[in-house]
């Protein structure tokens, strides 16, 4: 049925434009209806979405599909050019998940300008999905840019009370990172143009170019320091905490669970296939892996420590994007599907504890964990709904979180032994820093009066969290179709990293050294 | 003769700019400013350009002047007597850059003017346009033939200043 | 795992819905769960109304009573399923594992990991005995949580557990017994902090957690280095292969047996991870009888036997699992000597008795140490339900009066062998059982075990003998002092007078019908329990009766084809055990001996500690010298806050106020207030002068002219 | 003639620009500007008597914006005024950063 509407031909298309339409339309109705209007369009672009699950095949291989381009500055070779591959399958499907439910997740919190900001949040969705899909260069870094925008004004408008200092310092922070991506990309620009005589900003013809590794190092060096302070990859995190504290809950649900992953879809996306040499070259992959092994150890002795909820979760999520940058640095499939998966548990987990977090600010107007306590007495279901996503953000078996985990670590450990060590402590310190947090705010006596007056889930809010569980325990017990549609792009972006230089015997027998030398022949 | 008026003018001119800067009472000040006005007139007379010397008196010295003083008498400044001249470092500066762009042109005057006038030709081009059309002829056949498009446009600059001074002292 | 997880062994046997034994429970889960979140949010409705809810306002809702039927319904239902598969298994003569595979779980890569079920020997031993005991437990709780709010919350997590408990039993790869592994340890989380309104069960409950989870990452490590080595992380493809791959003591294999020994420290609470069990002690009391003595604590055992294979080829693992064993029985035991917890008596006897059986399982007598985890299960489950009995009653009765003693203070009790005479002597039967005097359950398998480490002891080739020697000196010590707590806290339970106060002994009572036909059920087991498994010799000597105790080392026999391979191993590389004690003497005599001591200790307890007048708990003196650092537990709990807790924590704190706030994010803003700084010195020229703005537009003409005027 | 007329219109720039700078009373900032504007004018003149009529269809033009800025200017003045109550622009510094 979807091939009968030709639906492949103008899917990504819709979910770039129709968020537009939606936000004229907000902007056009009454006060008072923004929220349903936002909501229903997003819902429209989700429903969309869901046809890519079947759209995409991977048994195609894992090169782009639904492709489409059409010129827009020809003169220097621009092209509005728009793909799906099996890593961005998933981004998408995760936006347009995630922004109807940020969206009803902001009903009772926005309460002025509503029509800016739910135009905004359309915004937001179409730079994002913009990011996931494009297939050309400078119409990723516009795209890129442009959800520094809707996002800068809602934690500026709508966020607490330093959000004017948050938003400023998420701004200038990323915004300075990926300025030096883009003398990258006009970098690479000018070398095709050089060595090929292509005017091309398209994936496709800049992969072309023979970069000489001094080059490709450079460039990965520009191109790494934008995506890490996007991820954030420790120690370019600082901006993440106050962004997300600032910011109002939908901001920190898309924040958390959507542009993080721009950053980490870079690494996989350019960094790996674009400089597979300086991708591969042992002292960057040792200190991609190093960082990310401290990000995941340093940000979970630090959120056990936060005073503040949100800001706690959000030091959670430094944590969870160092599973994901020592997950790709593995450079095996294990390890890169493994850091793909935490990409997508992550959204799913984290977002919805923002949600979590953002409800129960609604009601106590306090995010310190010690002015909790003994919520479960008062608002049992919010509870349930806490510890389960606690416990799948801290990556229990059956839950999403798990598999991503497992996944990530195993790939780093069959080359890394040793970082693979370190990098598993990180599920101990995440129930260092998770259940001492669940307790002092759900557990303990019921002893503050304000306390005692919390409300239980409404139904909006139960419509809010259920989709979302059930995501991590369905991905959680069967992440198997996940895995099966990301393979073989991830087998592509492989075999581009080790085409270039293919690894030299002795880092394969290294590898495996560890069994070789018991091996019985 | 004309040497002679010249500098008389010359004289006053200067002596004008000066009370201009240094007298405390705006009304002086103002009255400074019609001296020099009216002797550039003359100084304008001298040079052949008698529409313009006269536009001078009537329009500059007289319309826009007597506007400032309009303005002085309404906000009643008439009284302010303080020495408003700002203190020695501003007066240093200010003498060292004016200074130096006196000297700049000194220069380009003293090296560029020693025999400018034979080199243009003195005199003739306008000479013979005042002989053909008159004083006011002269000006006015180029002005509504040449540059009748920017001629309209000061008009339209007038009238926009003029609304825009409305509004703004409304 | 590629396709040998789905190929099923044609032929002989096939098992009937064991897929259906896993969902029950969970089936069970689902649905007292949503009758707990129903009723959650009516007590939550009280709360804010700032009432007590009371819950049997309008009789009993459905909320509470379905669960009664539900709970223990859906464990009957496993447990006949168990049965059923248990004696189909019988009859049939299986040598190969029945796996069921139901979809995959995991496959990226070469990696492929089922969702597959292992039907074997072992697996369904230990289902036996989580589907059997577990259902005694979960009719037990009927009576003993009846009158709780969170009734039906309880079924749903003790319903859980066994879901998780059977995945970790059930599963046919290590991933999948991760699942089940750290389910257990959730669910265990779940019930300790059971009644999370309290702040000290609550953080309980979160220490078992987190001091699990060290556990659990040697867990996730040694999954990463089998994967390594064999590609595949499932049982059939691991053991399989292991003899070939491994080189017998060889690096590899000692790192991945260490890290699951680790995995089985946490999970089994031994040292140095056991801190964590006699905080559990929170929960309620039948929850410790399933969970913190029967099933879960035993998982440790189950995986270490479970990887038979890999340990028996790693002599020096072996040997560590067997001294930490030993370690812990020796110390938790002398800790239990001293505690006035009826609760954590038990408690630190339980890490003991782990102890034990990690000596059996370190001494490569796995068959030994699976019969005292089942053993095992019948008598403790049967002390903590006795236990629970008492306190229930104690609780009752200090409740009458409104008096603030501690109900689970032995000191409060005594005398209540006339108020409750079926726990008394189910509770003593326990106590013969666990004391290791014949001819109960505890006997048989205590003293394999200890006979086992004194024939490793005196085998031809085993590496470290001496140490061997050093073990089973240890454990007969450990024996000795097993005899005596128990029979203190039964002492000071049930004789001499009653110290509960003469108005509460009024309303100290027996258990209803719920609790105790469990306790008679279990007593029996704890009796004749052992019999399953009479070692040959003793079967023929007097112990056995002279042949008259029936299945003469039926259990052996009927794990054989799990632990064979492990077996030959070691009978390859270890040589013949020895047929005597490191001080001579044959199994019989020792049999003898222990029974002899371990009944003159009873015996010599009973009448010392019996004359003794013990002083109630608020009366009570501070203990001192060597008795007060038994009391003190050796002071470890104080040793891990001193040295590892609170240096992660200050660390945190360093890291959290001064590095991340100050140097890292100070450096962020440095750059920022750099560029503020430029900007700023720029800004001074802005004065806001109309006088200076023309000044510097002077000058701007100035510099215009002086380059035109100096090109010219 | 010519040399003396820039002489004087520079001598008359140069006073001109001085008062701009050093005077705080804003009236007589604008009387200094016209001064300013009237130099110009002067060296226009001065040298379209050589060069062509051009140059005092210029001075025209400088004379009609130099009337409608004083309109403004002076209209700008008079609203400042009635909000500080003074013309010193001392006091006028919003354009601080």
């Amino acid at each position: 049925m979807l091939n009968a509407l030709g639906y492949e031909n103008w899917a990504l298309h819709a979910l770039i434009w129709l968020p537009v339409l939606g936000m004229a339309h907000v902007l056009w109705a009454a006060e008072d209806r923004a929220k349903w209007l936002a909501l229903r369009w997003s819902l429209v672009v989700f429903a969309l979405s869901v046809g890519l699950w079947w759209a995409y095949d991977p048994a195609l291989g894992g090169g782009y599909q639904l492709e489409s381009s059409r010129p827009w500055i020809a003169a220097w070779g621009v092209n509005y050019a728009l793909g799906l591959d099996g890593i961005s399958l998933f981004m998408v499907m995760l936006t347009t998940f995630t922004t109807p439910l940020a969206v009803l997740g902001s009903f009772n919190y926005i309460k002025k300008r509503q029509k800016p900001f739910y135009a905004l949040m359309l915004l937001l969705e179409v730079g994002v999905v913009g990011v996931f899909t494009a297939v050309d260069l400078f119409l990723f870094y516009v795209f890129f840019e442009l959800t520094l925008v809707p996002m800068y004004f809602i934690i500026g408008i709508w966020g607490g009370e330093r959000r004017v200092y948050a938003a400023i310092k998420f701004f200038l922070y990323t915004a300075f990172g990926s300025l030096l991506m883009l003398v990258g990309i006009l970098y690479i620009y000018a070398r095709g143009k050089a060595l090929l005589g292509v005017t091309s900003f398209a994936f496709v013809d800049l992969l072309q170019i023979p970069l000489t590794p001094g080059e490709q190092m450079w460039l990965f060096g520009a191109f790494a320091l934008a995506f890490a302070i996007k991820v954030p990859v420790f120690p370019f995190h600082t901006w993440l905490p106050d962004a997300h504290v600032e910011a109002p809950t939908p901001g920190s649900v898309m924040l958390a669970a959507v542009l993080l992953k721009m950053g980490t879809y870079g690494f996989v996306r350019f960094l790996l296939p674009f400089f597979p040499v300086a991708a591969q070259h042992p002292s960057v992959v040792t200190l991609m892996l190093v960082l990310g092994v401290v990000g995941i150890i340093y940000a979970s002795w630090v959120a056990a420590v936060q005073p503040d909820a949100k800001k706690l979760v959000a030091y959670t999520s430094v944590a969870h994007m160092g599973f994901v940058v020592v997950g790709i640095f593995a450079l095996n499939v294990n390890g890169l599907q493994g850091g793909l998966l935490v990409m997508i548990s992550h959204g799913i987990s984290t977002g919805a504890l923002f949600l979590l977090l953002g409800m129960l600010y609604e009601r106590r107007h306090t995010r310190l964990i010690d002015e909790f306590g003994g919520i479960g007495r008062v608002a049992p279901w919010l509870a349930t709904a806490f510890v389960i996503t606690a416990l799948s953000s801290i990556g229990l078996p059956g839950t999403s979180g798990f598999v991503g985990e497992f996944l990530a670590l195993l790939g780093v450990f069959e080359d890394h032994p040793g970082i693979g060590i370190f990098a598993a402590s990180g599920v101990i310190f995440a129930a260092y820093y998770m259940l001492p947090m669940v307790q002092s705010v759900f557990f303990n006596a019921l002893e503050k009066p304000e306390n005692q007056a919390v409300q239980d889930l409404s139904r909006r809010e139960v419509a809010i969290l259920a989709p979302m569980i059930a995501l991590m325990i369905v991905i959680g017990v069967h992440p198997t179709p996940l895995l099966r549609k990301m393979e073989p792009s991830v087998q592509m972006v492989l075999e581009r990293v080790y085409a270039a230089a293919p690894p030299s015997a002795a880092v394969i027998e290294s590898g495996r050294d560890v069994s070789g030398s018991e091996m019985a022949e | 003769m004309t040497e002679v008026l010249f500098f008389i003018f010359a004289a006053v001119a200067v002596g004008g700019a000066v009370g201009v800067v240094m007298s405390r009472s705006p009304v002086a000040s103002l009255l400074f400013t019609v001296a020099t006005l009216a002797s550039t007139a003359g100084i304008y007379v001298l040079l052949e350009a008698h529409f313009l010397a006269a536009v001078q008196i009537i329009v500059y010295a007289g319309a826009v002047m007597v506007l400032f003083l309009f303005v002085i008498m309404l906000l009643n400044l008439g009284h302010e007597y303080r020495r408003d001249i700002r203190g020695n470092v501003a007066l240093i500066m200010g003498f060292a850059v004016t200074g130096g762009i006196g000297g700049l042109l000194a220069r380009q005057v003293g090296s560029g003017s020693a025999g400018l006038e034979t080199n243009l030709g003195a005199g003739d081009a306008i000479d013979a346009a005042l002989r053909e059309h008159g004083a006011v002829g002269a000006i006015a056949q180029p002005l509504f033939t040449d540059y009748l498009v920017p001629f309209e446009l000061t008009g339209i600059l007038l009238l926009v200043a003029i609304v825009g001074a409305l509004v703004l002292a409304k | 795992m590629q396709a040998a997880g789905l190929e099923e062994p044609q032929g002989a046997w096939e098992p009937l819905l064991p897929g259906l034994i896993i969902l029950l429970p969970l089936l069970g889960f689902a649905i007292n769960g949503a009758l707990a979140l129903s009723a959650a949010r009516k007590s939550a409705d009280a709360v804010r109304a700032g009432r007590e809810f009371d819950f049997l306002e309008n009789g009993r809702p459905a909320s509470h009573s379905l669960p009664t039927w539900v709970g223990p319904g859906v464990m009957l239902l496993a447990f006949l399923l168990t049965l059923v598969n248990f004696v189909g298994m019988l009859g049939a003569d299986l040598h190969e594992p029945v796996i069921r595979s139901y979809w995959t779980w995991i496959a990226t890569g070469d990696l492929n990991v089922a969702a597959a079920i292992q039907l074997d020997q072992l697996s369904m031993i230990m289902m036996m005995i989580i589907t059997g005991v577990g259902f005694l437990i979960h009719v037990f709780s009927v009576g003993y949580m009846q009158d709780d709010p969170g009734y039906p919350r309880y079924f749903a997590y003790l319903n859980l557990f066994v879901f998780f408990m059977l995945v970790l039993v059930m599963g046919a790869s290590y991933p999948i017994m991760f699942i089940g592994w750290e389910g257990v340890g959730l669910c265990s989380y779940l019930l300790i902090g059971f009644w999370f309104s309290d702040e000290e069960k609550a953080s309980a409950g979160k220490k078992a957690f987190i001091v699990n989870r060290i556990g659990d990452l040697g867990f996730l490590l040694a999954i990463f280095l089998l994967y390594l080595v064999f590609q595949r992380v499932d049982y059939v493809g691991v053991f399989g292969n292991a003899e070939a791959v491994f080189i017998y003591g060889g690096p590899v294999i000692t790192t991945v047996t260490l890290f699951f020994l680790l995995a089985a420290t946490g999970k089994s609470a031994q040292i140095p991870l056991y801190i964590w069990l006699p905080d559990a002690m929170a929960g309620p009391t039948p929850v410790s009888a399933l969970i913190h003595a029967a099933t879960m604590v035993t998982a440790g055992v189950y995986l270490i036997v479970r990887s038979a294979v890999l340990f028996a080829l790693a002599p020096l693992s072996s040997a560590v699992v067997a001294g930490i064993g030993v370690l812990t029985a020796l110390f938790a035991a002398t800790i239990a000597l001293k505690q006035q917890d009826i609760k954590k008596v038990l408690a630190y006897s339980t890490v003991s008795q782990l102890g034990y059986m990690f000596l059996g399982v370190g001494v490569g007598a796995y068959t030994a140490g699976v019969f005292h985890l089942m053993t095992h299960a019948f008598f403790k489950a049967l002390l903590f339900l006795g236990a629970g009995a008492v306190i229930h009653s104690m609780h009752h009765a200090l409740h009458h009066t409104h008096k603030d003693w501690d109900a689970q203070d032995m000191r409060n009790m005594g005398g209540l062998r006339a108020y409750m005479p079926i726990t008394w002597v189910t509770m003593w039967l326990a106590t013969l059982a666990i004391a290791g005097i014949w001819p109960f359950a505890g006997f048989f398998s205590k003293d394999e075990i200890i006979w086992m480490t004194g024939a490793m002891a005196g085998a031809e080739n085993a590496p470290y003998q001496g140490l061997y020697t050093v073990y089973w000196i240890l454990a007969l010590a450990a024996a000795m002092m097993t005899a005596f707590y128990m029979a203190r806290l039964m002492v000071m339970t049930f004789h001499g007078e009653n110290r509960t106060g003469s108005t509460e002994a009024e309303h100290l009572h027996e258990a209803p019908k719920t609790m105790w036909i469990p306790l008679a059920i279990l007593a029996a087991l704890s009796v004749f329990g052992g019999w399953i498994n009479v070692t040959t010799d003793l079967r023929e000597s007097i112990l056995g009766g002279f042949g008259f105790l029936p299945m003469s080392e039926w259990l052996h026999g009927w794990l054989e084809p799990v632990t064979e391979a492990a077996h030959q191993i070691q009978e390859a590389n270890l040589g013949e055990l020895a047929h005597a004690a490191p001080l001579g003497g044959g199994e019989v005599v020792w049999g003898l001996i222990s029974t002899v001591v371990a009944l003159s200790v009873v015996l010599v307890t009973m009448r010392r500690l019996g004359a003794r007048k013990v002083p109630v708990a608020v009366e009570d003196a501070e203990p001192k010298g060597f008795s007060r650092i038994l009391f003190n537990k050796w002071y470890v709990d104080e040793f891990y806050h001193r040295w590892v807790v609170d240096p992660i924590l200050t660390t945190s704190r360093v890291l959290g106020r001064i590095v991340d706030a100050k140097i890292i994010d100070g450096a962020v803003n440095l750059v920022g207030n750099a560029a503020r700084a430029v900007g700023w010195v720029g800004s001074l020229l802005q004065t806001g002068q109309t006088n200076t703005y023309a000044f510097f537009f002077t000058v701007g003409v100035l510099v215009i002219l002086a380059m035109i005027g100096l090109q010219g | 003639m010519l040399a003396e007329s820039l002489v004087l219109a520079g001598v008359i720039f140069v006073l001109g620009t001085l008062g701009v700078i050093v005077r705080r009373n804003v009236i007589i900032m604008f009387l200094c500007i016209e001064l300013q504007l009237n130099a110009v004018n002067l060296t226009f003149v001065a040298f379209s008597r050589f060069v062509g009529i051009e140059g005092q269809l210029f001075v025209f033009f400088v004379m009609t914006v130099a009337a409608a800025e004083a309109a403004v200017g002076l209209a700008i003045i008079i609203s400042i005024f009635r909000h500080y109550e003074t013309v010193n622009v001392n006091h006028f510094n919003l354009l601080k950063w």
